[in-house]
């Protein structure tokens, strides 16, 4: 009568058919459409920024350094789509080869600020008391430093360098994120699963990082994805004070910071880069909203 | 648009759109009369920065002149045309035959924002008070120190360990009043040009008794202390914001017009051509991007002023490091530059090219004298290798002050030099005051200057490239360029003084010393209701800003 | 019989996710009479807690009641206007949760978090309220009520909390009490104080109770009638005695043979279903259970077996029947004799 | 049973216990905040002079026509530059004691002090009113996004605020100065328009409150708008719903109560931000403002400006930090300071 039930020798129990938290969390994440079109997006702007070389030896784009002083602030046209800046340099290469290092900038300084800010903030808000208190303090000295005169001093000793700016920038801006973290940290900290956590007798570490940091993803990703146009801005602001790439390297501050310039007679110089830095911003927020939701583990249940 | 329609503007009320304006205009009056004078005469300037001091003393900056130039009147005052120095509080002046002793008689009419009349021993107390090393009063030197009788040892008087002395050396100096009327300048040695000494603006007198009871750094920093004897006197300050003058009804030479200016302190050039179009200013400086924006303008293209100015701009090279110690480098670099190019396309047509160092509306403009610094790119490289060798070898640190317009100029020229002499050039863009100390610590080797008359004399041009100048951080020395100038300075004989010193430009210019660029001019938008503006070769920051009393404020 | 107080009929709640839909209640209808205690049993994801929502109304999204009636007092749910709900919620129906440690406001005051349940009923004026939050509090033996009433959750321990939550539940004297797995995350000993504390206000209060849960021993000791739950669907009704001495359909006999026995020594095989829930977007033909039944025969597979009268009201769904299989298939240990002595032991704790 | 609640954080080694009461600790915690205040004054007023030593460049540096030597010795002599370091650095200290922050190299000898009394006001109405459209509009549209979300409102408020994100501030403002002003008076006859700059109580304060709180507005409400959907998400919320509370109450008593924990420590920052000037919106808009005066004061070296503006900024910013951990704990009971 029994019918030829499936034996339970034949059902491998080691290792049952366990979805990876990354892998679901992918599969989530490629169903967001959104999300996987700003994705797409900064893989283009990416490849666009290794690739951009590469395009101008073809002749693809023009030379972004090429001057021509006779076609100065020309409009849209053929030889120019995006028109052409105050030295007759073509625009539409000069926005291709300012993502390179404004690209460069917006996510270095982001690694930068995570792993100072992130630090800062993790043990001040988790330790609490004393240590809490003295970082706290140290990061209100941070805040009030006249980071204008630290500039200065910087470009002075290092010389105005690519590294000069990730010198400022990072040392500057950490500061935010540190007091923001810090202030999610102190309320999970009072959560059951940290307490208990701390019961299990696992050391500050492990709970910092399996528990408290994973739960602070959320305002971390939207802090990061709004970091990454500050820090560009930045850089304008330094390469304005000098501190910036030396010219002629383009990059979409300085490109925004000359434009202005111009805002009355061309305001395309402006608005070119501002879109182009409006739509990476617009991609990396959507690419971040798609993370927050795919990791979230309460999603998986 | 042919000129009987631009006049006719003048009467019509700034209306919309200017057809509506040429209706009104049709049945207007004829020329303006004193009967069409707005109600309000108020004329409203920018001065762009907010001056650190009103004390003629201690003024050293353009934006400081704007506003010292009306609020305070030396012995003589700079002509339109720049052609002498007119009197001013000094009705007239004669100099001793041995050229040594000047001597002024001072108005009887001429009275300070009080009341009180201006004498000789206030020019006494100003002149000895600028020679105060106390004051460190930034113009006194070389002005007066290298003019004045007994003021030779300025430079090596310490005002803390010399303190003692100080008091002997004022009163060791060739100034006297021997009566109310009369002030007396014993010089150092006989010198054509003290007439433009005598009409800086900063050669105004000071009363004692103000200076005594507010504070010598006191008594300019607010409305009720600040006596003046100048056409005009300060009504409020506003600290950022803006400075308002009102006429001095005790002035000598009557009452101006405008009965109010405000010099607003407006550093965003976006924000003040903005105020510009809404009628809140009546005269701005054309942002550099709008030039072509504003000459297509219908309305706008009417309101221009185009004015020359004497300021030129060079390259500066570092003649103690290769390759600039070669001569024949440096002309190479000079000749590298497409003036043309770099006056018509970048500056959009506002500046014009200059390959010779004296600016047009000197006497002692010489175009032809550029030859040797003419652009001809083929000519520099080959020039550049048989001097120096292969010219990719070379990198050339370029300084450049991280201010908007240099950057841009500065991308241009670098962009020249590498293309047509195939050197590299490291554009070092950096914060104004950085680039001040590494140029006096000769720690560069390329950076654009340039020089701005403080008065319209060959003197005060040709003395910054002499051997040991602060002006110049370059280095260039040439004995019988020195020679030359010493000599012209205190030639007495115009024709001969002027020979002397285009001998001195002639060598200057083959030397390379300086690899000579263009020379500025003011292009300002001023609103058609004002009249009477006199612009000069040597306005402060806006266009006729030496002579405000002459305007007046038509109907609009 | 007067009549009972919930009725429902032919319920059923579905999600649309992007998988597809998910038929987690999958039409299903029965009554709670005033004062009873029903237990509903099923293992995660068989439809137990979902049915619970539905009846407050309180799915969420992208899940919606699809179709059936759910009569309390007569008034059917699933047509009140969101006003009607929110007015019926927490005061004639209330809920109590699984976990405590999240269920409540970390940030607000128990005592406010209480008071706030009744001030939304105007069932009470401001000041009752207020009065009521102590006695509320003492009735769930919450030790020092008063000072209690001003501390923060997170100075509750776990079992306090759930006494905190049951007392909000009670604090409009709802005539129907859902406990969602009211013990999953209290240890034993808590679970059997709040076990007993329900079943005193049963009798005191007189509120009937819906208790959910996976643990047969549990609704052995609390509940009257045990409504078992497989796949979004009753497969087995009826009092809790018959349901014990007889399970007919074979989920619920393997799940009585699935609770240990802690006072025979004899090694006893304890017998655990093979295989996981069924994927609820893609449900096999026939009888759900079959994939997992060892009793089946060739037409559970093609025909899902009606809900059929086994017993005075004790129904199953099931083609087979446990009473025609024979013993031997069965194996030698009685299903029904292990779990009541479970049974009543659990009684025996609970009122020490 | 679980672990015993409200264990005493680790490192608390305040030699004496501080009375239970929230009341007196929160007070004695205030103090002993303030009285931190003078370490951190030491070490901002100890960094900033050792960075003015090291910065290139003299504030007699001119661009154009440079001062001779004789006139740098005097006006060095004057203002007491070429003492040593030391000796400056102890004048200057025994001079903040008193209250006294010297003369400005720049503003022919106005104390310092009546400068910072002057430009402060201007920047702090705008930086104030800045705020309070930040926390009502950023807070707002980031809970109604969350509450209404994947609908039109959301899509609106997630562009809105990107866009708003990644334009510079002084892009928007001169955009709003263009339409606002020069084109509404080219417009309207020049009888209505908004003024184009400087600073008045007025509708002067409009466009230069709007440039300066556009970016916050975008980051506040993206930041509310991610913590309450995770808010919303939590248990609690649910039962506040089963409990029967109507939409309101739910959304005030249960959901903002939590999700403006991150939001609260967001603002610190931004608060002491605007409040101590921003240099951008006030050259764009010319108005005679604190932050622009500490970049004219940086670029020309007025040493004790630098000095006198670093303190006021880190005071404002220490006493800011402190109002938001206070916040915290009205916020967050769980959360025990000091």
């Amino acid at each position: 009568m029994a019918a030829a039930a499936v034996s339970l020798e034949q059902i491998d129990w080691e290792n049952p058919e366990q979805i990876g938290l990354w892998r679901d969390a992918w599969q989530r994440f490629r169903r967001n459409p959104i999300a996987v079109g700003g994705l797409i997006f900064v893989c283009l702007l990416v490849l666009d920024a290794l690739l951009a070389p590469l395009l101008v030896s073809v002749h693809l784009i023009a030379d972004p350094l090429k001057q021509n002083v006779t076609h100065t602030y020309a409009g849209f046209s053929l030889q120019h789509p995006l028109g052409t800046d105050y030295l007759g340099r073509d625009l539409l290469s000069r926005v291709m080869f300012g993502a390179r290092i404004s690209l460069m900038i917006g996510l270095t300084v982001q690694a930068i600020y995570l792993v100072i800010g992130g630090t800062v903030g993790l043990t001040a808000g988790y330790f609490g008391g004393r240590v809490d208190n003295l970082l706290m303090r140290f990061v209100d000295i941070w805040y009030a430093f006249p980071d204008l005169l630290f500039l200065l001093v910087v470009v002075a000793v290092l010389g105005p360098s690519l590294f000069t700016i990730f010198v400022a920038i990072g040392v500057i801006g950490w500061v935010d994120l540190s007091r923001l973290i810090r202030g999610q940290v102190l309320s999970l900290k009072e959560k059951e699963f940290v307490e208990g956590a701390r019961a299990a007798g696992s050391g500050p570490s492990k709970i910092i990082l399996r528990h408290l940091l994973p739960n602070t993803l959320g305002p971390i990703i939207v802090s990061l994805t709004f970091g990454i146009p500050r820090a560009i801005f930045l850089e304008a602001t330094l390469s304005y004070l000098g501190v910036g790439i030396p010219p002629p390297t383009p990059s979409w501050g300085i490109m925004i910071q000359d434009g202005y310039q111009a805002i009355f007679a061309y305001p395309h110089q402006v608005l070119v880069p501002a879109l182009a830095l409006a739509v990476t911003m617009l991609s990396f927020s959507f690419i971040g909203d798609g993370l927050r939701d795919a990791i979230d583990p309460r999603m998986r249940r | 648009m042919d000129d009987s329609v631009a006049r006719l503007r003048w009467l019509r009320v700034p209306a919309l759109l200017t057809v509506v304006g040429l209706v009104v205009a049709a049945c207007g009056t004829s020329a303006p009369t004193t009967s069409n004078l707005a109600k309000d005469q108020t004329l409203r300037v920018n001065i762009v920065t907010e001056p650190n001091s009103l004390d003629p003393g201690q003024e050293q900056y353009s934006y400081e002149g704007a506003v010292g130039a009306s609020i305070s009147e030396a012995l003589l005052k700079i002509k339109p045309d720049l052609s002498d120095a007119a009197p001013a509080t000094a009705a007239s002046y004669n100099v001793s035959s041995d050229g040594l002793t000047w001597t002024f008689h001072i108005r009887s009419n001429a009275k300070w924002s009080d009341g009180k009349p201006v004498t000789g021993a206030d020019f006494v107390f100003a002149w000895q008070r600028i020679l105060d090393p106390r004051l460190a009063a930034p113009y006194a030197d070389p002005f007066f120190d290298g003019t004045i009788a007994g003021a030779a040892d300025y430079a090596n008087l310490d005002p803390t360990k010399d303190a003692a002395k100080i008091p002997d050396f004022l009163n060791g100096l060739g100034l006297s009043a021997p009566d109310a009327s009369t002030f007396v300048v014993k010089l150092q040695a006989p010198s054509p040009f003290f007439k433009w000494i005598a009409s800086l603006w900063m050669s105004a007198p000071v009363r004692k008794d103000v200076v005594d009871q507010y504070g010598s750094d006191k008594w300019a920093t607010s409305p009720t202390s600040l006596i003046t004897n100048g056409q005009y006197k300060v009504s409020e300050m506003v600290s950022k914001d803006h400075i308002t003058l009102v006429p001095n009804t005790n002035y000598w030479g009557g009452a101006p017009t405008v009965t109010k200016i405000i010099n607003y302190e407006i550093s965003d050039d976006n924000q003040a051509y903005a105020k510009y179009l809404n009628g809140e200013l009546d005269t701005v400086n054309v942002p550099l991007a709008n030039t072509d924006l504003v000459k297509n303008d219908p309305k706008l293209k009417n309101e221009i002023k185009f004015v020359p100015q004497l300021t030129l701009f060079w390259m500066d090279f570092n003649t103690r490091k290769a390759p600039f110690n070669n001569k024949q480098a440096r002309l190479a670099f000079s000749k590298a530059i497409d003036r043309n190019a770099l006056a018509t396309d970048v500056l959009k047509g506002r500046s014009s090219p200059a390959d010779y160092f004296i600016p047009k509306g000197m006497n002692g403009y010489r175009p032809d004298l550029g030859k040797s610094q003419e652009f001809d790119a083929a000519a520099a490289k080959t020039m550049l290798t048989q001097a120096v060798g292969d010219p990719s070898k070379i990198t050339i640190d370029f300084l450049i002050r991280n201010i908007t317009a240099n950057k841009q100029i500065g991308e241009f020229i670098a962009d020249q030099l590498q293309t047509n002499l195939g050197v590299k050039v490291n554009q070092v863009v950096i914060d104004s005051k950085t680039v001040t100390t590494r140029l006096r610590k000769h720690d560069y080797s390329l950076y654009v200057g340039g020089w701005g008359a403080d008065y319209p004399d060959d003197q005060d041009w040709f003395d910054i490239w002499m051997t040991g100048s602060g002006n110049v951080f370059g280095g260039y020395s040439n004995p019988d360029y020195d020679a030359l100038v010493k000599k012209a300075d205190v030639e007495a004989d115009a024709k001969k003084r002027q020979d002397l010193y285009d001998q001195a430009q002639k060598i200057l210019i083959d030397d390379a010393g300086g690899g000579f660029l263009y020379q500025r001019n003011y292009m300002f938008l001023v609103k058609p209701y004002v009249q009477g503006l006199t612009p000069t070769a040597q306005d402060f920051e806006d266009v006729g800003d030496w002579f405000w009393g002459k305007v007046s404020i038509g109907q609009h | 019989m007067a009549a009972p107080l919930l009725r429902v009929e032919d319920l059923r709640t579905q999600f649309f996710t992007s998988r597809g839909i998910v038929h987690a209640v999958d039409g299903i209808s029965f009554n709670v009479n005033r004062g009873e205690t029903v237990g509903i049993v099923g293992e995660s994801g068989s439809g137990k807690t979902m049915t619970a929502f539905s009846i407050l109304r309180l799915v969420p999204d992208p899940g919606r009641i699809v179709s059936g009636r759910i009569l309390f007092k007569d008034q059917d749910v699933v047509q009140m206007n969101d006003d009607d709900v929110r007015e019926f919620r927490g005061n004639d129906v209330a809920m109590i949760f699984q976990d405590p440690m999240t269920s409540l406001n970390p940030v607000t005051k128990v005592g406010t978090q209480i008071d706030e349940a009744m001030t939304a009923h105007e069932r009470f004026s401001k000041k009752e309220a207020q009065a009521r939050i102590i006695p509320l509090l003492q009735q769930v033996r919450i030790p020092e009520a008063a000072q209690r009433a001003q501390d923060y959750p997170h100075q509750f321990s776990g079992g306090m909390r759930q006494r905190a939550m049951i007392a909000m539940g009670l604090s409009n004297e709802p005539e129907l009490l859902i406990a969602d797995e009211p013990t999953t995350a209290l240890d034993v000993t808590v679970q059997a104080q709040i076990i007993q504390l329900l079943k005193q206000l049963n009798r005191d209060v007189g509120a009937a109770i819906i208790l959910i849960t996976h643990n047969m021993a549990l609704v052995a000791s609390l509940c009257q009638r045990i409504i078992v739950m497989y796949a979004g669907r009753i497969v087995e009704e009826g009092p809790v005695e018959q349901i014990f001495d007889s399970p007919q359909h074979p989920y619920t006999w393997s799940l009585l043979r699935s609770v240990p026995r802690v006072d025979v020594a004899r090694a006893e095989r304890l017998v655990s279903i093979k295989g996981l829930p069924p994927d609820l977007v893609r449900l096999p033909p026939g009888c759900k259970f079959h994939p997992r039944c060892r009793f089946k025969i060739e037409k559970c597979e093609r025909e899902e077996p009606p809900l059929e009268e086994v017993a005075p009201n004790q129904v199953a769904r099931c083609w087979v029947m446990m009473r025609n299989v024979p013993q031997e298939q069965r194996e030698e240990t009685k299903a029904g004799e292990v779990s009541r002595e479970a049974a009543t032991e659990l009684k025996q704790a609970g009122s020490g | 049973m679980a672990v015993a609640q409200g264990a005493p954080p680790r490192g608390a080694l305040i030699a004496f216990k501080i009375p239970r009461g929230r009341g007196a600790s929160l007070g004695l915690y205030v103090v002993r905040r303030i009285l931190w205040l003078i370490p951190v004054l030491f070490f901002v007023i100890t960094i900033t002079f050792v960075l003015i030593h090291f910065a290139p460049g003299s504030p007699w540096d001119k661009e154009g026509k440079q001062l001779s030597a004789a006139v740098v010795r005097n006006l060095n002599a004057k203002y007491g530059l070429s003492d040593p370091f030391i000796v400056q650095y102890g004048r200057y200290l025994v001079n903040v004691v008193h209250f006294d922050f010297g003369l400005s190299f720049q503003y022919e000898d106005q104390p310092v002090s009546s400068l910072i009394l002057k430009s402060w006001p201007p920047t702090a109405t705008i930086g104030l009113l800045a705020f309070l459209m930040i926390v009502v509009f950023g807070i707002g549209t980031g809970v109604v996004a969350a509450l209404r979300q994947n609908t039109w409102v959301d899509y609106i408020v997630v562009g809105f605020s990107t866009i708003g994100a990644s334009t510079p501030a002084f892009v928007v403002g001169i955009i709003l100065i263009i339409i606002f002003s020069v084109t509404l008076y080219r417009v309207t006859g020049g009888n209505f328009s908004l003024p184009t700059g400087d600073f008045a109580l007025d509708q002067h304060l409009i466009l230069p409150v709007v440039t300066l709180s556009v970016l916050p507005i975008a980051f506040i409400a993206r930041l509310t708008r991610a913590s309450t959907l995770e808010v919303l998400r939590q248990d609690y919320i649910r039962t506040a719903w089963a409990k029967g509370l109507r939409e309101r109450l739910v959304v005030t008593k249960h959901v903002l109560k939590n999700s403006l924990i991150p939001v609260v420590s967001a603002l610190g920052p931004t608060f002491a931000v605007l409040i101590t000037g921003s240099v951008i919106v006030e050259s764009v808009f010319n108005i005679p403002g604190i932050g622009r005066a500490f970049v004219i004061a940086v670029s020309s070296r007025d040493y004790p400006m630098i000095l006198a503006t670093t303190i006021l900024f880190s005071v404002v910013v220490a006493l800011a930090n402190l109002i938001v951990d206070l916040l915290y704990t009205v916020i967050d009971p769980r959360v025990r300071l000091g």
